[in-house]
């Protein structure tokens, strides 16, 4: 959106900066891993003189790890930290402690709600827009009318809170959409066992369900084996969020018709761009700078449209997968 | 057989307080006492439902295994990986492989427990670290999706094996079913595995009286393990996509499903069939309400906690009606004439 | 202190020793003193309701809801102070209020209904979080007073924060009150056989509802310590956390079965299992590694002891 | 002579610091009973847990048919045919009986039959004499049914060597009388008895020796033929212990203190009504299953009267819990000591102040060690308490010992009336003496005692009147010129009621 004021900055290489943690979620996520492999490669191409670590908390202890983990960046002067938050604002006391020791933090997948400790957050996609997507292909696949339900991660989860908000809002706004019930929200606590109870509770309390939409990677798989298992495809199908690799058949199938995501690998990379110039004190963070990204090509930092104050790079944007693409995908 | 035994006595409470509880949410649920239900509740414990057996077997000797999520969580992945790389794998051999891998970290807990004698609360917590921490270093991160698998394996839970008036009874819960109902009547009826009550009721006389009471608790956790493995294999087959954090959490259900099932946490008493009641108990009450309109999705947690309480405060004002009923009968009964009266 | 250190205190005090030394040679940032305050800090909350959780353990129960009343005093006092505009003061004083009824109601149903704690404190734990959701629902609250912010983020004195001389101040009045009080010769009395103690005419049911009192008047306190130190309350504060309390009191060298363990011991549990985490942490070891770690820890901590005394023959076979 | 089937030879034990045995030597023949005598904490029943692998020798060799071996444990023992019933009874409180006798029976097969248990259970019942449901839950179980069980035990497999620690202990005279016919009946068909008791007038009628033990050590062993109760005892303490049972005179008031009528409990007992004196010591006598203790537990307020009155100083009372009881002055000296009486694990000085823990206690609930150490330093002369020192665990003394400091927790509460259920159980014969005298100075400096014995030379001993009872009913009270073993004997078993 923004023009080309200035030309994009290139990000040297061979620099230090000073080291490096990549922190998701927590570990064992084949889509935190994914981003590794990305961060790892950016981190190859930039030859950065300073580390780059893999750490994260268990999932049990996803709250106070990452904010162990930050408050021990921040001690050890690391020169950036890369957060997908967890911990929603609860991390912001330990990000601003880092970020006055001169830690840069910089968020990708889940921001900081409140934006405060956070240097940049680098979007995936737009969280406006993934509400839009998300009521496209509910509109697509229930044939423009009849009820649905979400099958959310746990309420705590930020960012899928923002997807669900800005889905409502979307349904609420747009006149196209009208015939879309949503009628209840349920939270699968990203277990593949309780999605999948929740998901047939879903069918069970709701007798003219037709979809089941799940912003998560683990609701969906399970809500769409669950409607396989029982039978109920032809009657509810499944959409969301979803890994290629993990859908593939009940994209065949037509329980899944379609689904979306984005490249966790080019998130990983694009967001060590970003942690790697502002340490190396390259970038500056401010908005309406520009810059290149290596392969990724040219990204602006804007002003972040969800959150006041905040400041994003947005990667974008949505593939949307279905039985045409999703086997090449899935590979 | 005229007077029931305390242990029957326990499950006739339990049912009468499965029945209060589906009585009350089919007042409040429409359509809900039907083969549906039925379905759902019966698929979901048949995992519960095993990894609750083995708790059971572990607390009767007066110990407690809280790393039997780990272990369904590392044999879900492990037996998935191995059907993975091997998909002609015989079924019984991946089911061997599963009881196998389940058994070697019983093996672990019960050598610890029973020869180094680290009491088994802190052995099993730390194995709940290690293990998890092992699967997380062993799977790399790489989920195991239903991609993966074979499609026998994939069917295997949900194939009908009969049919009953729309209620179906599935594989994998007829499964469950018949091994808990085998390990009871070992429970009951096995000599060797009368020591698993002997040894929890007062490990100090067991000693005494000459059972090998290391190996009895060792024999406990080694079944626990295998049982909590086999449960693994029936996760994998279920859910299909294993993740590290598969399993998390069982160990504290199982435990549920014991305790609300009648065993008792000292050791000594208890019937792994009330445990499987115990897990019905709880899982109809988590499904119930989901769809219980009145409680809306935040409410659920509190009214779940509050629910089992009930159950529990009611089983037990039950028990001890139902006990002193019996007491009263016994005492009405002709009683056995003491030796001395009649010098 | 006139009593000297049981063998058990000893050897955790070795391990202690070994660990701080470890963590001193292999990492510069081990000793600054910023380090050493958040070391606690990180933990703060889990380890002053641990203090408590070794009463209630010596007394032979178990409270597994900590973690949740630490999460439902926290939501109520950011639905207090952050929705419903209440002085936070006045909000602290409620949610401690909370804390105690919680504890009145699992002392009342394990005391006077006689079931067992695991069993009710299992339902409290997912009875207490459920409140918290109620309160909260999906929202995360936060910007609270400044000052309040400050308790649990800057140093009170020095660089000491309230937390810690919470912890400090917790410890010495706890440590008199079970090793040289009235109420603690109780508490280990009931935890050996609550038959004896009600025999001898003690009041068993009323210690352990006041035990369970402490036990939920604590995790409340430490649920406000936690939203004052994060600065925002969510739905899930304080999750989980009941398993690593736990096993820092049973690393102290407090019996499962109740009727045993000291303060002391508890307390070097502690600092080992902080300072070896911390430890790990500044060694960049990841997360789900050193929980590997302590639960190695845990086993050989029980296992190395007899069998030293195995070897040099003091335990028959 | 013949090899021994079991001996030890020169074997020694410590724990610690305590030398519990040193230098111990002892042969067992097939078909003698051979008694031990000793004083609390003699080693008796340490030398016993080296017969039967339960503790090991820390020197010395225990030898079998004249092999040295190595017993590793009580399944070693059992499976070299020695079986033990030990001092404190082992049962498993929530198996029935029949499954408690055969639990570790190996000829049993894999598959358990009911039927089967319960027939063989039946038939080594009615051999020990006794009247035992088989069905029963073991946690319902008396003292003495707990005994009983075990002997059953013992009896189910085959033995060589039966040693019996205090069988007789938790026993009224007719079952004790029928256990010494068993344990007769066994010896006569070739197997070696051990036999521990305190009564000695048990050891004359069934030992073929007798072994003394005094602090550890092997002091004789002689043919019972040459054996006197006062060289006996003599050897055992070390010292004379002049007329041991004797009854001094009645030192009743007239002034009541309790009065009872017609207390009655639904199903367990009812109609029990009598008074006690200040001054007075009142003995219960009875069989097993009398109700005696549940009388007992009635007055302290654990279990509650459902009918009769109580009158306490002319008052009417409700007792409704132990803290009432004592608040009253009433105190109870339970016959389980084990569960029921002391908290083992914990040191003897806490145990001691169990009762009292306000007298003990700064203004700030803060306890004053020296004053503790110092109440127990008093009750360790008075008593002649044998202890290391004040912060030795309960659990570590002899069973005698564990009894006195019971005791003295509930003499330290100071009461006006005592109820000693047992109160001399497992106490060796000085000790007894020292508790009677101590009963009698009790009520001679103006407190009451209610006695609970299955005693009768204590019972003769020490009770100014005596009350019977028998299945839960009083059968009557016999002042103590009109009192005889028959005659309460005759009350107890129901062969007469006197009046009321
Ligand atoms: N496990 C133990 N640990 C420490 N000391 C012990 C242990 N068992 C026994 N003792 C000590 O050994 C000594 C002998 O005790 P033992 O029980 O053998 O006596 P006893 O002759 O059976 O006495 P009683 O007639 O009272 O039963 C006592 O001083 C006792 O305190
Ligand atoms: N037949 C029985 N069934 C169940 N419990 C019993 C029975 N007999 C006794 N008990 C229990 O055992 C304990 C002691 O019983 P009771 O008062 O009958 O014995 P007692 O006359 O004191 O004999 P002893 O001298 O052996 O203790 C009580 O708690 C009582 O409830
Ligand atoms: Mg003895
Ligand atoms: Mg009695």
């Amino acid at each position: 959106a923004t023009l080309a004021l200035a030309q994009a900055k290139t990000i040297e290489p061979g620099q230090d900066s000073g080291g490096m943690v990549l922190l998701p979620k927590f570990l064992g996520i084949l889509v935190f891993e994914q981003a590794h492999e990305g961060a790892q490669e950016a981190h190859d191409e930039l030859q950065d003189k300073g580390e780059l670590q893999f750490l994260g908390p268990t999932p049990e202890n996803s709250v106070a790890g990452q904010i162990e983990i930050m408050t021990t960046a921040g001690t050890q002067g690391v020169g950036a930290v890369m957060l997908s938050n967890n911990a929603g604002d609860q991390i912001v006391p330990a990000a601003q402690a880092a970020a006055q020791a001169g830690t840069k933090v910089v968020t990708w997948d889940s921001p900081i709600p409140n934006g405060e400790g956070e240097s940049v957050f680098v979007a995936q996609v737009d969280f406006e827009q993934t509400g839009r997507v998300m009521a496209d292909m509910a509109y697509d696949i229930m044939g423009g009318e009849g009820q649905f339900a979400i099958l959310s991660a746990s309420p705590d989860a930020a960012n899928q809170n923002a997807w669900i908000a800005s889905l409502e809002k979307v349904l609420g706004e747009d006149e196209k959409y009208a015939n879309l019930e949503m009628v209840e929200t349920v939270y699968g606590n990203d277990q593949s066992e309780e999605s999948y109870n929740r998901a047939l509770a879903l069918v069970d309390s709701h007798p003219d369900l037709k979809l089941i939409m799940a912003p998560t990677t683990v609701g969906i798989q399970a809500a769409a084996k669950a409607m396989q298992d029982e039978g109920l495809c032809e009657q509810v199908k499944v959409s969301g969020l979803g890994l290629p690799a993990e859908m593939v058949s009940y994209t065949l199938n037509g329980c899944a018709p379609q689904f979306a995501l984005w490249d966790f690998r080019d998130l990983g990379y694009l967001t060590t761009y970003v942690a790697y110039g502002l340490a190396t004190g390259q970038l500056t963070g401010e908005v309406g700078e520009q810059f290149t990204a290596g392969r990724m090509g040219d990204y602006t930092i804007e002003a972040d449209p969800g959150r006041e104050g905040a400041r994003r790079v947005l990667m974008g944007p949505f593939t949307v997968y279905n039985k045409d693409n999703v086997e090449a995908a899935a590979k | 057989m005229t007077r029931l035994s305390p242990g029957a006595l326990r499950i006739l409470a339990l049912l009468l307080v499965l029945v209060l509880v589906a009585a009350f949410f089919a007042t409040q649920i429409d359509n809900y006492l039907n083969a549906r239900l039925f379905n759902r509740i019966s698929s979901s414990v048949a995992i519960v439902a095993l990894i609750a057996t083995g708790q059971t077997l572990v607390i009767l000797t007066r110990n407690i295994d809280l790393s039997l999520g780990s272990v369904v969580g590392f044999v879900a992945y492990a037996t998935g990986a191995i059907v993975s790389a091997a998909p002609e794998i015989h079924p019984v051999l991946l089911a061997l492989a599963a009881l196998a891998i389940g058994a070697g970290f019983g093996l672990l807990n019960g050598l610890l427990v029973a020869y180094a004698g680290i009491p088994s609360i802190i052995t099993t917590l730390a194995a709940m670290a290690i293990y998890r921490s092992a699967l997380v270093e062993f799977s790399g991160a790489q989920s195991i999706t239903t991609e993966d698998l074979p499609q026998w394996l994939v069917d295997f839970p949900n194939t009908q094996l009969f049919t009953l008036a729309g209620v179906q009874f599935r594989a994998a819960f007829v499964a469950a079913v018949v091994i808990v109902i085998l390990v009871h009547l070992a429970l009951l009826r096995l000599r060797p595995a009368r020591a698993l009550y002997a040894v929890g009721s007062n490990p100090e006389a067991a000693e005494m009286a000459g059972i090998d009471a290391r190996r009895t608790v060792l024999a406990a956790f080694v079944a626990a393990g295998a049982l909590a493995g086999l449960a693994g294999l029936f996760f994998l087959a279920r859910f299909g996509n294993i993740t590290v954090v598969a399993g998390l959490g069982f160990e504290l259900k199982s435990i549920a499903a014991a305790v609300l099932g009648g065993v008792s946490i000292n050791g000594g008493s208890g019937s792994v069939i009330g445990a499987l009641i115990g897990a019905v108990l709880v899982d109809l009450i988590e499904n119930s309400l989901v769809r219980w309109e009145l409680v809306s999705e935040f409410w659920r947690e509190a009214v779940l906690g509050f629910l089992i309480l009930s159950a529990v405060s009611a089983d037990a004002l039950l028990m001890r009606r139902l006990t002193r009923l019996r007491i009263r009968r016994e005492k009405a009964a002709p009683a056995p004439t003491p030796k001395e009266a009649t010098s | 202190m006139t009593r000297a250190l049981g063998p058990w205190e000893t050897f955790l005090l070795a391990v202690l020793v070994l660990v701080y030394a470890a963590n001193a040679w292999l990492s510069p940032e081990f000793l600054t003193l910023q380090n050493q305050v958040n070391l606690f800090q990180l933990s703060i909350e889990k380890i002053i309701i641990a203090l408590v959780m070794a009463f209630v353990i010596i007394n032979a129960e178990i409270d597994l809801s900590v973690g949740s009343m630490m999460g439902l005093s926290a939501c109520a006092f950011a639905a207090m102070v952050g929705e419903a505009g209440l002085p936070a003061a006045l909000a602290c004083l409620l949610c401690l209020g909370i804390g105690l009824a919680g504890g009145v109601l699992n002392g009342w149903f394990v005391a006077r209904m006689g079931l067992p704690s695991l069993v009710v404190t299992l339902s409290t734990l997912i009875g207490f979080r459920g409140v918290a959701r109620i309160l909260l629902e999906d929202r995360s609250i936060g910007r609270f007073p400044d000052w309040f912010n400050a308790l649990g983020q800057r140093g009170l004195i020095g660089p000491v924060p309230l937390g810690l001389l919470s912890f400090v101040l917790l410890f010495v009045l706890l440590y008199v009150v079970l090793e040289r009080g009235g109420f603690g010769r109780k508490t280990y009395v009931i935890g050996v056989s609550r038959e004896v103690a009600e025999f001898a005419g003690l009041n068993t049911a009323r210690h352990k509802i006041l035990i369970f009192m402490a036990s939920g008047l604590v995790a409340a306190y430490a649920g406000l310590l936690f939203a004052a130190r994060v600065g925002a309350v969510r739905g899930d504060v304080g999750q989980g956390f009941e398993l690593d309390i736990i096993t820092m009191v049973l690393l102290g060298g407090v019996s499962i079965f109740g009727g045993s363990g000291t303060l002391t011991g508890v307390g070097l549990a502690i600092l080992i299992v902080l300072s070896l985490r911390n430890g790990m942490s500044l060694m960049n070891v990841t997360g789900h590694i050193q929980t590997g770690v302590v639960g190695l820890l845990l086993i050989a901590s029980v296992l190395v002891p007899r069998l030293g005394a195995r070897l040099a023959g003091r335990v028959p076979a | 002579m013949a090899v021994p089937v079991l001996a030890l030879r020169d074997v020694s034990k410590s724990f610690g610091a305590t030398q519990a045995l040193s230098g111990m030597t002892l042969e067992l023949f097939p078909g003698e009973v051979h008694a031990v005598v000793g004083e609390n904490g003699a080693g008796k029943s340490t030398m016993i847990k080296i017969m039967t692998g339960v503790h090991e020798p820390t020197s010395g060799t225990v030898e079998v048919d004249g092999q040295p071996v190595t017993l590793s444990g009580p399944r070693g023992a059992r499976t070299r045919g020695i079986s033990a019933i030990y001092q404190e009874p082992m049962v498993f409180p929530d198996l029935d009986v029949a499954e408690n006798i055969f639990i570790s029976a190996t000829d049993l097969g894999l598959v358990q039959r009911k039927g089967l248990l319960r027939e063989k259970a039946s038939q080594l019942i009615a051999r020990i004499g006794m009247g035992l449901d088989p069905d029963r839950v073991a946690s319902g179980l008396t003292l003495a049914e707990q005994q009983a069980v075990e002997i059953a035990r013992a009896l189910s497999q085959d033995v060589r060597v039966l040693i019996m620690d205090e069988p007789t202990a938790s026993l009224s005279a007719h079952e004790a009388g029928e256990l010494r016919r068993i344990a007769k009946g066994l010896a006569a068909e070739g197997v070696a008895v051990v036999y521990i008791s305190h009564r000695l007038e048990e050891i004359f009628d069934i030992a073929h020796r007798v072994t003394v033990i005094r602090d550890g050590r092997h002091i004789s062993t002689r043919p019972i033929a040459e054996v006197t109760p006062d060289g006996m005892i003599a050897e055992m303490v070390g010292r004379e212990v002049g007329n041991y049972f004797r009854k001094d005179e009645s030192h009743a008031t007239p002034e009541v203190l309790l009065s009872v009528r017609g207390l009655s409990q639904e199903d367990v007992y009812e109609g029990v009504s009598f008074d006690i004196h200040r001054g007075e010591v009142l003995c219960m006598a009875g069989l097993i299953g009398a109700r005696r203790t549940d009388v007992a537990l009635s007055l302290f307020g654990i279990h509650p009267a459902t009918g009769g009155t109580i009158h306490w100083k002319g008052q009417e009372v409700r007792i409704a819990s132990p803290r009432e009881a004592m608040a009253l002055g009433l105190a109870y000296v339970s016959e389980d000591r084990r569960k029921l009486g002391l908290a083992m694990p914990l040191s003897i000085r806490s145990n001691v102040t169990l009762a009292t823990l306000g007298k003990v206690l700064t203004r700030w609930g803060l306890l004053r060690e020296g004053r503790e150490r110092a109440v127990t330093q008093g009750y360790r002369e008075r008593l002649n308490i044998r202890m290391a020192d004040a912060d030795t665990p309960v659990g570590k003394l002899s069973g005698g010992n564990q009894q006195k400091v019971m005791l003295a927790k509930w003499l330290e509460t100071n009461p006006a009336l005592l109820i000693f259920d047992e109160p001399t159980r497992g106490i060796d014969v000085g000790a007894k003496a020292e508790v009677h005298d101590l009963i009698r100075q009790f009520v001679r400096a103006g407190g009451a005692a209610l006695v609970i014995s299955s005693d009768l030379p204590e019972v003769l001993a020490l009770g100014d009147r005596i009350l019977v009872m028998r299945e839960g009913r009083q059968m009557g009270i016999v002042p103590h010129e009109d009192a005889s073993q028959e005659a309460i004997m005759r009350l107890a078993t129901g062969q007469e009621r006197a009046a009321a």
